[in-house]
């Protein structure tokens, strides 16, 4: 056998729970390449990840690294042959600081056993000026942005000099500038013989990064082949059986009565100024980088957050939200990003999920009539192409995807007039998104007015009427969707341009002259 | 042990192979109540031992689950039953229950509040409090300082308590300058005494309910180094106590409320069993002062408590 | 589909069923296996009278661990369950001596017990303490008033027909049993079938994602908290109907750990989300018969706690394959 | 950057300074306005020979909390501390006056205190068994051999020197004190100077994150409930030492709940991950106090629990500012 793969996974087969989640997996990766690993949502890429990591134990099937056979059984194991992982869902400790976060597991610690914290800080703090992120290493993670700790994360496989890496979904809440420095880090580690195993389903990213790739579909071995050779559609297909378009397909359709309008809303410390309208039909996003206040601006409409100023009126009527019930009842609905933080009850099986927010729907004389619950899911087992084998589970036995489908069906079936996304397709695969923009689109056809949180500009652009752009804790330009650009939209929310009429009142907030 | 189950098929020694005694206990939450615990289990082991009677031994930490150990002894049959109850009001119609179902049913320590009771045999707890406010007012000449260590919250504490105050009330000069609770436990009357002697400048005797607790004020006296107080007394009869009270220590006086009271119980019992009537149907075990001079008649070297 | 292929899908299935049914109901299987080995163990267990015993011996605990469940699956803990069962038994006896009234004395303990119950409940939802805490406050205060009320004494009703509350049976089956009963099936619909139920596992699993999804998590809580309150005060009312008289030095001393002895034997997760009414019900029996036994085989008293911790244990672990 | 943007920003440094200050050390705050009130209270608080009195009397449940706070740090709970508290004591002395040797009994009390623990751990950790019932299990099982072994009654030293161990001064401190502060700085440096500490709050604070770490969570669980163990044992020998004698049956009872409710006053939190050794001293210092002022007032018994609960839940309120 040759030695050219580094990590050789060969016949690997699991299942949980007597369901087949991989068949005969094969996947070979070479030293110094990044090898993309590739398929649908619960196509089993965590899963094989997981095997390696020493996470899971595989069924069947064997692993060898540099050509000699490894049994891995807990992830010390994985760690101690040069694998680092970097898990799909956050792993970092809230309550341990940066710097304690970075060397877990493996602190430095001097010849009595005590631990040497300034050498620990000044190491993450180098590591971490080289991704590009300036954080105090004694600052506690839990006070971090999301974006924050997926960088920690990173900054930990990068920091232990791993011969392989395992990325699964790094960069799901990267803003685009923290994405190009983590793969500018990348292709110098590939230089250096470094072999990394990549997982996205932002397809751009896979060909802007990776050498090679490996197809799964449902738990199968597909295709595996150079990237240089394969145009994406092609992987696309292999990948969902058809092809996906990138264009802007937003309607333009004219927009019915202002429903949401929001006067001078601020927030101590996180946002202030903030001024927008909403009509039926419209789609409005909101983008900038991480720390611009979007989620703090959106949780505080949705009345998770107290507002330090300002008025919100829905279809003209000024609302008290002082609870995400009242903001239900003024007909707000919130599909919150951090899925497993914030959106989903890992205890409670799919269907109650889905009906949580929308008990009153299922109510007959006080008592839950769980044959409703049933047909109401399967009808949107149907409508969003929700993939499982038995509803019944709890929730986090699904894989990503399929969890953030249920989600939104749990919005959709609360029916609100204003529905808010932040960050929808976060780990959504290429086939499901499409199928949550057409949704989304949809909606706002039927007369919903949208609202949409994303750091992704091309997402942004691809399915909103309108952008607001914004920067520490403002909105700093407000496009309309058809003439905003990339590279406006960054300069906007790197602060490196604003609008002239800054602060000024909404409406005067004009639509940027570009 | 599996030799006391019910129905053992040796046709031995006696005819009353077949006799079981119920015995229903709180459950030992401080060293006296350890002590009646022990005795009353080795008085049944001796007993069946010797006249082949079983016995089957319950403890609980409540009046319900006491209440709930009774009706199973009833429910098994057993010939007759001691009871130490843990609250007088509360075990009286688990009594009534046992009266009902022609069990002998012989208290131990506590009155019931009817008249379900075979047999009592108690110890005499105002009479505690009375004989020690006697000691009190005799060794302080009628005048002084007094701080109380009483037992945590219950009929025993309050019969105790009220007998000593009922007693120090016939003269004018006898004052209760301090009174907490030292839970009838050594370590907590340690800590309590010290901080009452920080609060009180002066002060004369202690009055504890319990011997224990006496071991402990004693401790924080010496810790302390005060010379004023006079003497401290405590309730039961240990063997360290009367040690004391032997070397002149500062427990000076104790008054007998013996575990040993259980024995008695469970001998009364075992004639009940029998068949036979009681020759009394109250057995009171007096309060007496145990001080030097009678104190070498009560004590017990091999003694555990 | 292959044949084959089939019949192992099939047999997969089946497994599945099996292995559901254990992780489901393992708490109904060890205590079959317990009872089954009481039966073998003493022959007096199986007796009518044992067992009405049994079931009488287990609603006062059981009725409180019902309450229990629910604070625990709300991701709390309630350690002032048997204190405010004293002071509701005290004041209830006072209202009854005071006015005579059956009624008047079964209401002020719904009052007094939910009143409890809210003032924990405010405390966690409100004030945000730690549920640990706060109702460890509330124990100390409970009891403390209750001794202070009754001067650390107990107190007896002096109203006839109070006792028979508790002491009377139907068709055979003593009043206690058939409100244990009844309270069970309550808390199952209400948990099982009811909105409310929803949030509570909801809460307990997720608070924040509760939240976001517009649950009034603080109410809620209350409302948990309030129940579990009411609950106690049906187990005090028992209680004190039973001997017609509380205690209030030691009536319901460690009846929490009690309670949640049985809320986790019965298979609820200590920190919320997960767990089953059903599961506590048999937790209960589990602990009634061990507790039944034990005198049965007239263990020796200082080795009733070894034996009682142990049997716990080995419940739990024998229920703990996920 | 503008001026004024920078000036705000010094601002809010400042303030996140104070609330840092706020949010770290709040327990020592509530200390001090506790220490304040008492001396206003009681003129003979102050007196070097009460604050000498306060010390002694917590350095028994402070050596536990520090345990307790080690283990809560780990997301667990230990309610056997009150328990093996009096098995090592009743086992130390019976090998006291066996041996004739106080290094004897020392030894045996550090060994019976830590595979206590030692089996604690090796429950919740091997067995994955919720620390709570587990825990609760030794807490029967230990008070139980304890009463076996000693017949339900106490037992007393009979070598002389023994109980110079917790009666003896140095520098006019006694001893348990100075055992006290050198255990507490004993913890802290374990806990914040070493890999197992860091260990310990990841485990409490995200233990799937920490095991993906390559942390041995068995192992690291296993050494925080031996550690606990071995703390027990040093307090259960100076509590021997102390009267030179232990009850099976009344020592160490409820210690578990002082343990607890010093460790939350300290500020750590109940599902672990966050606290800190310097929080409990002093949440231990706090609820001495307590007990100290409550027997100076001559606070009637009754209403102690009352007054007790009331002032640890303003405390834990007090500190509450996230
Ligand atoms: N612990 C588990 N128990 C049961 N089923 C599981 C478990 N983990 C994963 N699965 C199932 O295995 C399948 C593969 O999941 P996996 O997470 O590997 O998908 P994935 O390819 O990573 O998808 P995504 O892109 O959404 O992350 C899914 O059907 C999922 O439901
Ligand atoms: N959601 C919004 N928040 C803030 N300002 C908005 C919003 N939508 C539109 N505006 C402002 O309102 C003005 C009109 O916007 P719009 O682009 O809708 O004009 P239009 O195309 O003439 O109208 P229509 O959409 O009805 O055809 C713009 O200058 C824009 O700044
Ligand atoms: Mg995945
Ligand atoms: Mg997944």
């Amino acid at each position: 056998m040759s030695n050219d793969w580094i990590v050789e996974m060969k016949d690997i087969e699991k299942s949980f729970n007597r369901i087949p989640v991989l068949k005969k997996v094969t996947l070979q990766v070479k030293k110094g390449e990044i090898h993309a690993l590739l398929g649908e949502n619960g196509a089993g890429k965590s899963t094989l990840m997981n095997i390696l990591g020493g996470v899971h134990l595989a069924d069947k099937g064997f692993i060898m690294v540099d050509g000699e056979k490894v049994a891995i059984t807990t992830p010390k194991e994985s760690q101690q042959l040069g694998i680092s992982f970097i898990h799909q869902e956050l792993n970092v400790v809230g309550d341990l600081r940066i710097y304690e976060n970075m060397f877990l597991g493996s602190e430095l610690r001097n010849k009595l056993g005590i631990l040497k914290v300034e050498e620990m800080c000044r190491q993450t703090k180098d590591i971490l000026a080289k991704l590009g992120v300036r954080l105090d290493p004694k600052e506690y993670v839990r006070n971090l942005d999301t974006s924050y700790k997926q960088l920690i994360e990173i900054a930990r496989a990068l920091l232990h000099r791993s011969r392989i890496i395992i990325m699964d979904e790094p960069t799901t809440a990267l803003a685009e500038h923290e994405v190009e420095r983590l793969f500018s880090f990348m292709t110098k580690l590939r230089e250096t013989g470094v072999s990394i195993i990549y997982i996205s389903h932002k397809l751009k990213e896979i060909k802007a990064i990776c050498d090679r790739y490996t197809v799964l579909r449902d738990g199968e071995w597909v295709a595996t082949g150079s990237l240089k050779e394969t145009e994406l559609d092609q992987i696309t297909n292999m990948m969902v059986g058809r092809s996906v378009s990138e264009e802007r397909f937003v309607q333009e359709h004219s927009f019915g009565d202002t429903i949401l309008e929001v006067k001078d809303l601020g927030c101590e410390g996180e946002f202030r100024d903030i001024n927008f309208v909403v009509r039926r039909g419209e789609i409005v996003g909101f983008t900038g980088l991480a720390g611009d206040g979007r989620t703090e601006l959106i949780e505080t409409l949705f009345g998770y957050r107290r507002k330090s100023t300002g008025e919100i009126k829905v279809n003209g009527k000024q609302v008290k939200i002082n609870h995400p019930k009242h903001a239900l009842k003024a007909g707000l609905g919130l599909v919150p990003k951090d899925r497993k933080e914030n959106a989903i009850i890992k205890d409670l099986n799919v269907i109650h999920n889905l009906t949580l927010s929308s008990m009153s729907h299922f109510e007959q004389a006080g008592f839950i009539q769980e044959k409703r619950e049933k047909s109401r899911f399967s009808y949107y087992r149907d409508k969003l192409n929700i993939k499982l084998h038995d509803p019944t589970v709890t929730i986090d036995k699904l894989s990503g995807g399929n969890q953030q489908k249920v989600v939104i069906a749990k919005w959709l079936e609360v029916g609100p007039d204003v529905l808010i996304f932040d960050n929808p397709t976060q780990g959504i695969d290429v086939g499901a998104k499409r199928e949550v923009y057409q949704h989304i689109i949809d909606l706002a056809a039927e007369g919903k007015a949208i609202i949409i949180l994303s750091s992704e500009a091309p997402e942004i652009m691809k399915v909103c009427h309108y952008i607001h752009v914004m920067y520490q804790g403002e909105i700093t330009a407000s496009i309309n969707g058809d003439k905003a650009t990339e590279d406006l939209i960054m300069r906007y929310a790197t602060g490196s341009k604003r609008e002239g009429g800054k602060g000024g009142k909404y409406r005067n907030a004009a639509t940027a002259k570009e | 042990g599996e030799e006391s189950s019910g129905d053992s098929e040796d046709g031995g020694d006696s005819v009353d192979s077949d006799l079981t005694i119920g015995i229903s206990l709180p459950s030992a939450t401080h060293g006296w109540m350890g002590a009646l615990i022990d005795n009353a289990e080795s008085q049944a082991k001796e007993i069946q031992e010797a006249e082949g009677i079983n016995y089957i031994m319950t403890n609980a930490a409540d009046p319900n689950s006491q209440a709930n150990d009774v009706d199973d002894l009833i429910s098994q049959d057993v010939d007759v039953i001691v009871m130490l109850p843990i609250e007088s009001a509360a075990l009286s119609p688990v009594g009534q229950k046992v009266k009902d179902a022609g069990i002998p049913l012989v208290i131990v320590d506590r009155e019931l509040e009817n008249d379900a009771a075979t047999v009592v045999v108690k110890g005499d707890n105002e009479g505690i409090g009375v004989n020690a406010g006697e000691y009190f007012i005799d060794k302080l000449g009628g005048k002084g300082k007094i701080v109380e260590i009483t037992g945590p919250p219950s009929s025993v504490t309050e019969q105790r308590g009220a007998g000593f105050k009922e007693a120090i009330e016939s003269t004018d000069g006898m004052e209760i300058i301090a009174s907490q609770s030292g839970d009838f436990s050594t370590e907590t009357s340690l800590e309590v005494m010290q901080n009452i002697l920080q609060a009180q400048p002066e002060i004369d005797a202690v009055f504890t309910q319990d011997d224990g607790m006496a071991l402990g004020v004693v401790q924080a006296i010496k810790e302390a180094g005060r010379e004023d107080i006079q003497f401290v007394t405590g309730a039961g009869g240990a063997k360290e106590v009367f040690e004391s009270i032997k070397d002149d220590g500062l427990i000076s006086a104790t008054f007998l409320y013996s575990p040993t009271m259980v024995r008695e119980g469970v001998k009364i019992a075992a004639e009940l069993a029998k068949g036979e009537d009681p020759e009394e149907t109250m057995v009171i075990m007096e309060a007496t002062e145990i001080i030097k001079d009678n104190v070498e008649e009560q004590y017990d070297p091999d003694s555990k408590f | 589909m292959q044949p084959q292929q089939k019949n192992r899908q099939e047999r997969s299935i089946l497994k599945d069923k099996l292995s559901w049914l254990w992780s489901e109901y393992s708490v109904i299987i060890a205590f079959l296996i317990i009872f089954i080995a009481a039966s073998f163990m003493s022959p007096r267990f199986l007796d009518i009278n044992n067992q009405m015993n049994i079931l009488m011996q287990v609603s006062i605990i059981g009725i409180i661990a019902l309450g229990m469940t629910v604070v625990m699956l709300s991701g709390g803990i309630d350690l002032s369950v048997g204190s405010v069962l004293a002071l509701v038994g005290v004041i209830a006896v006072i209202a009854l001596n005071a006015t005579g009234s059956i009624i008047a004395a079964v209401l002020t303990a719904f009052i007094v017990g939910s009143f409890a119950g809210l003032l924990n409940g405010l405390m966690v939802a409100k004030g945000r303490i730690a549920s640990f805490i706060a109702t460890l406050g509330m124990m100390a205060a409970a009891r403390s008033i209750a001794l202070y009320i009754a001067n650390g004494g107990s107190i007896s009703g002096e109203v006839s027909g109070f006792s028979a509350i508790a002491n009377s049976e139907f068709l055979m089956i003593d009043y206690p049993i058939i409100i244990f009963i009844i309270m069970t099936v309550f808390v199952y619909l209400l948990m099982h079938k009811t909105r409310f139920g929803r949030y509570v596992y909801a809460i307990g699993s997720n608070e924040k994602a509760a939240m976001l999804s517009g649950i009034r998590v603080d109410r809620v809580k209350i409302g948990v908290y309030s129940l579990t309150g009411l609950l106690v005060s049906v187990a005090a009312t028992i209680e004190t109907s039973r001997l017609n008289s509380i205690s209030s030095s030691s009536s319901g001393v460690s009846y929490e750990l009690d309670a949640i002895a049985a809320v986790i034997i019965g298979g609820t997760r200590m920190t919320g989300g997960r767990g089953k009414i059903i599961g506590t019900f048999f937790g209960v029996l589990i602990l009634g018969i061990l507790n039944n036994m034990m005198n049965l085989m007239n263990v020796s008293p200082h080795l009733q706690g070894f034996v009682k911790g142990l049997i716990i244990i080995v419940a739990v672990v024998f229920q703990k394959r996920e």
